[in-house]
């Protein structure tokens, strides 16, 4: 069987003009890591994406066709996703999916840009679930391109409106990784603490190097001698749960307002060190979603286990846009359909959601929620874990998180 | 000053813990002349059998019975691989451990996943154990400490008292004689290589529940115990203790410092904190190659 | 007319062991020199001093007149000065043509130049083969180093020794290990190669040495403690006792 | 040049010029400058490894400074796209000298821990200097800008052929190189540094000027990524794609020119084809490294070489049963070990398919080793027979 497939492969490898069979299905291209560190993140996102595929599938699919999902794993490199990209448009595909890495969804924006503009009759449609560099809904926003998480700048924003009412958060410690993502949050929370709570005082702004830090002990000192009450992070991965980990242990009685507090690996990895320490910031909250909501995570977790947390619904929310504009469209053709997505509205697990027209940014509402011991009213667990939970402590309306768009859309 | 002395401290135990990391590859390099890639990876898959077996039996015993299993993963991996690739030369078996790395973070992503396992600090080694000025110091920290003080006493006897450590000193030189007295050279390097994976994984068991077990833990530390034997001194178990403490407390004192560099814009001294240890590599290297206490250049 | 070689108090310490202790040698131009002495006494120390494989703890080594301590090899080679090994020394991947060939680029003038093909040096390539040549190799020229038998390396190696055209060669037992036939057939190779130039030799067997050498100087416990012509050394009553005496017993 | 040589060289050109006619697909098309680029930077790493006897872990601090420099100067937008790759090529060379002159003060295992710790510097201030570097985001550019004598190289058929103009330019100097006094001292520093010392040479001067040069053909490989994917990020500089180089160049073989060339091509082809039908792959390229290294230290070439060789010598009839007969059980062998992969990726639990697909794998493994005890002697022979024939 298996060697079967590997023949398969090298076949393959000389075959690779033959058109591809189905055409009676919508194909997406998931290109994302499947190997390597980042890896877990990816097939997290992959299984999302399969699991809102079998629900649409079941339903009898788009205008009488199948989705298909094809993975590809770009082990997080920009130059590889451009290999896959063009592999994906070889056999037909029309629809990438991509989240993990704004180095990596910048090189598809630029890449497809290109390819559509010299071949227009095989357009492609770029659903970014996850990529929140607030460029490409800004300065190099584009047509192709429409991205359902919220970016870098919408979260800050519904952060520092929640911290408008939070009068005992008075010295501010910000702790990032020295890449362009740490480098964004650094800037713009400085930019909307100055506006929106001036008396908060900054007394740390802190880079640390990407993935390389063992001990955190040393940078929670320094946060300890600033006196800090408060440390916003936009750390992911290891580099947030160590940090966790080295607060606890020192005893650092600061909250810490995270990005990625929720996602893959960290919450088993925090553990009890991130108890009413660590808070999110996120359009997803498990525990605050309506009766459709819990109905998919109920139907999620019974197929892949109690402790898996669908938290990138953004993926699921990008394929029923895909469905519906499809379905409005009257046709799988990408530039119909993205033009059909524009402006398009459908009923989230919060509440209402809107695909922006200007600048194809999603726009919902945003929760912060608290790291907290699971169980009673918190149906939902932490990713990962069997007795961890996140509450939600306030929601930040749709309107609010909005954020003014510099894009200047140049459509077909 | 409070950052002083917390500084001090976490320099220190930060120190302590890169020896650890790094005493059985410089036992590995000092008795075989092998420098060995893999060694993160066997730390790694201390820190994931530390995590099964405890879940069995608890931690204290997992910290004998993991090292063990991890050590006698690495004597097979001796006897059937490396003593292959010695054959062929020494630039054979440097590649041989490179793969090696490249292949056990294949089996961990098989076995465990790609996501951190749930491996936790026993119960009674959490918490706090004293408190200096507002931050509190673990208990663990301070057991993780002790052991690898431990490992030092025990390696240093080893090495110089034993007669075990004074033959394989001599079999490193000169092989043929040894055999010629009538010792078995290859099954003494196989103990060797088997003890020095085997106190990786005790490291992989003491550190994999402190910071997070998950397959990328072997890249993080991967380098940075080459850093600390190379300027130890490669094959010097005392050069690798002062080295260890030398960058643990240099990195974290530079994280203190908030001083912007001359010439770059924005660049703090604390952000180039965790760059320095291959910088002293590098400059080590150039200007006395064989590190602070080596007795031989490579 | 100043030595070819010339070594003044020259000490080796390796810890607290003196093995040279304070030699001073003069090898005059075009002579042969052989260097013996019981095993231990510092021969091949003596001898990677000169070619500074060691740097002598103190002394002077003078080459040509000039001072050449604290030189590095390859500046001594180009001043002048070749030698052989012990242990048998060569480019074992690269055929026996290109081990000279490799030998005699740098006096050729060639260096580390990047810009012209080897095989278009025919400078290189006819001394090259003239040397090959030479050492009676000539059916071999084309064979891996690697796989020759231990005479014909020794031969090839005498001839990498020589290919530089160097004034003063140093080679360190020619004939170690070789069988009768074999040393005769070295030495009356070393004799025609040497022709013209200084050689300094170091060697076990006596029989090489007297019918080689033009001069002797005898090494005991890291001293000269004679240097004769061979009629002289034969004679000298200390060289019987410290040396031949135990020599001809063995 | 022997005639046979000059004929594998028409053959290579031929292959290049025909090779997109027949994989015209833009993945395939792809695939094939991939190819091309990691070739140069293989046959430059091997320069050093394989030329010199220098083993470095830091090689992609040439390619991806060369990279880096290249799109800062295409952005600049006063270089013609086609001389682009040159730029890379004269900031890898810059830099090998820099480095090179620190990196070359020692040899063997001390060198390798000094690139490596360059290799970790520079690749940790690529993140720290974003507007230099480009972050992990990268730096972009467009590499069709004024046409060239009608070429916008917009199209990747064009790129395709630029790599390929270049790739062979690369071969046929780094090949050159191997034949001139330079080439022939880097043979000998590796074989012998001290016998080096006494014919006249530096050895330190040697791997210095080794090293340099392979950073210009690194930075050329780097120049011609820049060209192909239109962004440079700080993976190029990551220890991840100088361990990659390493890895290819060795399974490819070192021993040989064209070893580098096998290797980069198979790399690819695993790394992008076999990538896409399952996800063990790393797993099989950590096993086919790891079998190199114990196995076939000549690499994939030395095994094809040593296949020509019999051939030539008319042995390879009397080792071909031997091949066949053995490949018997070794399939069966090597397909359950495929299979027991597969399923472990899959998570196959059946009790049945694991057993059943450990007793083949035992089955292979005991009957060649069975057959290998009758056959191993004709084996034997034929090489022996073979050495034979290469020293009369």
């Amino acid at each position: 069987m298996a060697t079967r497939k590997l023949l398969g492969a090298m076949l393959a490898a000389f075959a690779l003009a033959s058109p591809t069979l189905a055409n009676a299905q919508v194909r997406i291209a998931y290109i994302d890591p499947l190997s390597g560190a980042m890896g877990a993140t990816g097939e997290h996102g992959l299984r999302e994406l399969e699991f809102a595929v079998e629900a649409i599938n079941a339903k009898g699919g788009v205008l009488g066709q199948k989705l298909v999902v094809v993975p590809m794993d770009n082990k997080l490199s920009a130059q590889e996703s451009l290999i896959l990209l063009k592999s994906a448009i070889d056999q037909g595909i029309r629809y990438i999916s991509q989240g993990n890495g704004s180095s990596v969804a910048g090189a598809l924006i630029d890449a497809i840009n290109k390819h559509n503009e010299r071949e227009p009759a095989k357009s492609i449609v770029f659903l970014n679930y996850a990529a929140v560099d607030p460029d490409f809904t800004n300065d190099k926003c584009s047509f192709w391109h429409f991205r359902f998480d919220a970016n870098t700048d919408m979260k800050m924003a519904a952060l520092t409106d929640y911290l408008k009412g939070q009068k005992k958060v008075s010295k501010v410690y910000l702790l990032n990784q020295d890449y362009s993502h740490g480098h964004q949050v650094s800037k713009v929370a400085k930019a909307m603490l100055a506006e929106k709570r001036p008396d908060v005082k900054v007394v740390g702004d802190e880079l640390h190097p990407l993935a390389r830090v063992k001990d955190f002990a040393p940078y929670i000192a320094k946060v300890q001698a600033s006196g800090a009450d408060t440390v916003i992070t936009g750390n992911w991965g290891t580099d947030l749960s160590l940090l966790v980990k080295a607060a606890k242990d020192a005893n650092l009685k600061a909250d810490f307002y995270t990005y990625y507090g929720g996602t893959v690996g960290v919450p088993p990895a925090m553990g009890d060190a991130g108890i009413d320490r660590v808070k999110v910031v996120s359009y997803w909250s498990a525990n605050s979603a309506n009766a459709a909501g819990q109905a998919v995570q109920d139907a999620y977790r019974k197929k892949y286990g109690a402790d898996q947390d669908p938290y990138s619904q953004s993926i699921r929310i990008s394929a029923e846009f895909l469905v519906r504009a499809m379905e409005k469209a009257k046709s799988t053709d990408p530039v119909a359909v993205a033009k059909a997505m524009e402006a398009m509205k459908i009923d989230g697990p919060f509440g209402e959601i809107t695909m922006r027209a200007e600048d194809h940014q999603i726009i919902q509402p945003m929760f912060i929620a608290t790291f907290v011991k699971g169980g009673g009213a918190l149906k939902y667990s932490a990713d990962g874990t069997n007795d961890y939970a996140f509450r939600a402590d306030a929601r930040v309306e749709a309107a609010a998180a909005a954020r003014p768009t510099t894009c200047k859309m140049k459509r077909p | 000053m409070e950052l002083f002395f917390t500084s001090l401290l976490n320099g220190v135990t930060y120190g302590l813990l890169l020896f650890m990391l790094s005493s059985g590859l410089t036992l590995i390099f000092s008795m075989m002349g092998v420098l060995n890639f893999a060694h993160a990876s066997f730390y790694m898959l201390g820190a994931y059998f530390g995590y099964v077996i405890s879940s069995y039996v608890g931690f204290y015993p997992a910290l004998l019975l993991a090292p063990l299993a991890v050590g006698a993963i690495g004597a097979l991996i001796e006897r059937y691989g490396m003593r292959r690739a010695h054959a062929s030369g020494h630039l054979a078996e440097l590649l041989f451990t490179f793969g090696l790395a490249f292949l056990i973070e294949e089996v961990v992503h098989l076995v465990w996943g790609k996501s951190p396992v749930p491996y936790r600090v026993p119960p009674s080694l959490d918490g706090p154990l004293f408190t200096l000025f507002s931050a509190t110091f673990p208990t663990y920290k301070a057991f993780m400490m002790a052991v690898s003080v431990g490992m030092l006493a025990a390696l240093y006897a080893l090495l110089t008292r034993t007669r075990v450590g004074l033959l394989v000193q001599a079999a490193l030189s000169k092989p043929d004689m040894v055999e010629a007295l009538g010792h078995n050279v290859p099954r003494l390097f196989m103990l060797v290589f088997g003890g020095g994976v085997g106190l990786a994984a005790l490291a992989g068991v003491i550190g994999g529940n402190a910071f997070v077990t998950e397959p990328g833990m072997a890249a993080a530390v991967g380098s940075i115990v080459f850093v600390v034997v190379v300027v130890g001194g490669l094959g010097s178990i005392t050069g690798a203790f002062v080295a260890s403490l030398a960058i643990g407390i240099l990195q974290t004192f530079a994280v203190a410092v908030d001083y912007k560099l001359p010439f770059f814009d924005r660049v703090t001294v604390s952000q180039t904190a965790p760059v320095l240890p291959y910088l002293i590599m590098v400059l080590m290297l150039i200007a006395r190659p064989r590190g602070l206490m080596g007795t031989r250049e490579t | 007319m100043t030595a070819a070689l010339a070594l003044t108090g020259v000490r080796k310490r390796f810890g607290a062991t003196e093995i040279v202790r304070g030699v001073d040698l003069e090898v005059r131009a075009g002579e042969r020199h052989a260097i013996i002495g019981p095993n231990g006494a510092g021969k091949s120390v003596l001898f990677n001093l000169i070619t500074a494989r060691f740097a002598p703890t103190e002394g002077k080594i003078a080459l040509n007149g000039g001072e050449i301590t604290g030189r590095k090899p390859h500046e001594i080679n180009r001043l002048g000065l070749s030698r052989s090994f012990q242990v048998t020394n060569l480019f074992h991947r690269m055929t026996v043509f290109e081990n000279v060939r490799c030998a005699v680029l740098w006096s050729l003038g060639h260096g580390y130049a990047f810009w012209k093909f080897v095989d278009r040096l025919r400078d290189a390539n006819e001394r090259a083969r003239e040397i090959v040549e030479r050492v009676g190799l000539a059916e071999r020229a084309a064979s891996p180093a690697g796989i020759l038998s231990y005479a014909e390396q020794r031969a090839l190696e005498i001839g990498i020794t020589i290919a530089g055209d160097a004034k003063v060669i140093l080679l360190d037992e020619p004939t170690a290990g070789m069988s009768r036939t074999e040393t005769e057939a070295a030495v009356a190779l070393i004799r025609k190669v040497t022709e013209g130039r200084t050689l300094v030799i170091v060697e076990h067997d006596m029989s090489v040495v007297f019918g080689l050498a033009d001069r002797i100087s005898v090494l005991v416990y890291g001293q000269v403690i004679a240097t004769g012509t061979p009629a002289e050394i034969r004679a000298n009553a200390a060289v019987r006792e410290a040396y031949l005496g135990s020599a001809a017993h063995a | 040049m022997t005639r046979s040589r000059l004929a594998l060289w028409a053959v290579t050109l031929l292959v290049l010029v025909v090779a997109p006619l027949v994989f015209s697909k833009g993945f395939a098309l792809s695939l094939l400058c991939q190819m091309g680029i990691l070739v140069v930077f293989a046959l430059s790493y091997n320069m050093l490894l394989g030329q010199t006897g220098l083993l470095s872990f830091g090689h992609a601090v040439y390619y991806g400074l060369g990279a880096l420099f290249a799109i800062h100067v295409l952005n600049l937008n006063k270089v013609p796209t086609p001389f682009i790759p040159l730029v890379g090529g004269l900031a890898g060379l810059a830099f090998g000298l820099v480095f090179g002159y620190i990196t070359t003060r020692r040899a063997g295992t001390t060198f390798a821990m000094i690139t490596l710790g360059v290799g970790e510097m520079v690749a940790a201030s690529s993140l720290m200097f974003p507007a230099f570097f480009g972050g992990e985001a990268g730096i972009s550019g467009n590499r069709s800008q004024e046409p060239f004598f009608g070429l916008t190289f917009g199209p990747q058929i064009q790129v395709y052929y630029l790599i390929a103009a270049w790739l062979v330019i690369c071969v046929v100097a780094m090949h050159a190189l191997t034949r001139t006094p330079l080439g022939r001292m880097a043979n000998a520093v590796r074989d012998n540094p001290e016998r080096a010392q006494f014919v006249g040479y530096d050895p330190q001067r040697v791997r210095f000027l080794m090293v340099a040069l392979s950073g210009f053909f690194a930075g050329v490989a780097g120049g011609l990524a820049t060209l192909n994917y239109e962004i440079v990020s700080a993976e190029s500089l990551s220890a991840l794609t100088s361990g990659m180089v390493l890895l290819a160049t060795f399974v490819g073989g070192v021993g040989f020119f064209a070893g580098p060339i096998l290797g980069a091509i198979v790399i690819t082809l695993m790394s992008t084809v076999l990538a896409g039908y399952t996800k063990a792959w790393p797993f099989y390229f950590g096993l086919l490294f790891l079998s190199t290294v114990l196995f076939v230290p000549g690499g994939l070439t030395g095994v094809v070489v040593l296949q020509k060789r019999l051939w030539d010598a008319g042995l390879l009839s009397r080792v071909a049963p031997v091949y066949v007969r053995m490949a018997v059980p070794g399939l069966v062998f090597v397909g359950g070990a495929v299979v027991a992969v597969e399923m472990a990726y899959r998570g196959v639990r059946l009790p049945g398919a694991w057993l059943g697909t450990f007793a083949a794998m035992a089955v292979g493994l005991l009957a060649a080793r069975w057959l290998w005890r009758r056959e191993s002697d004709r084996w034997a022979a034929a090489l022996e027979a073979l050495a034979g024939k290469a020293a009369p």
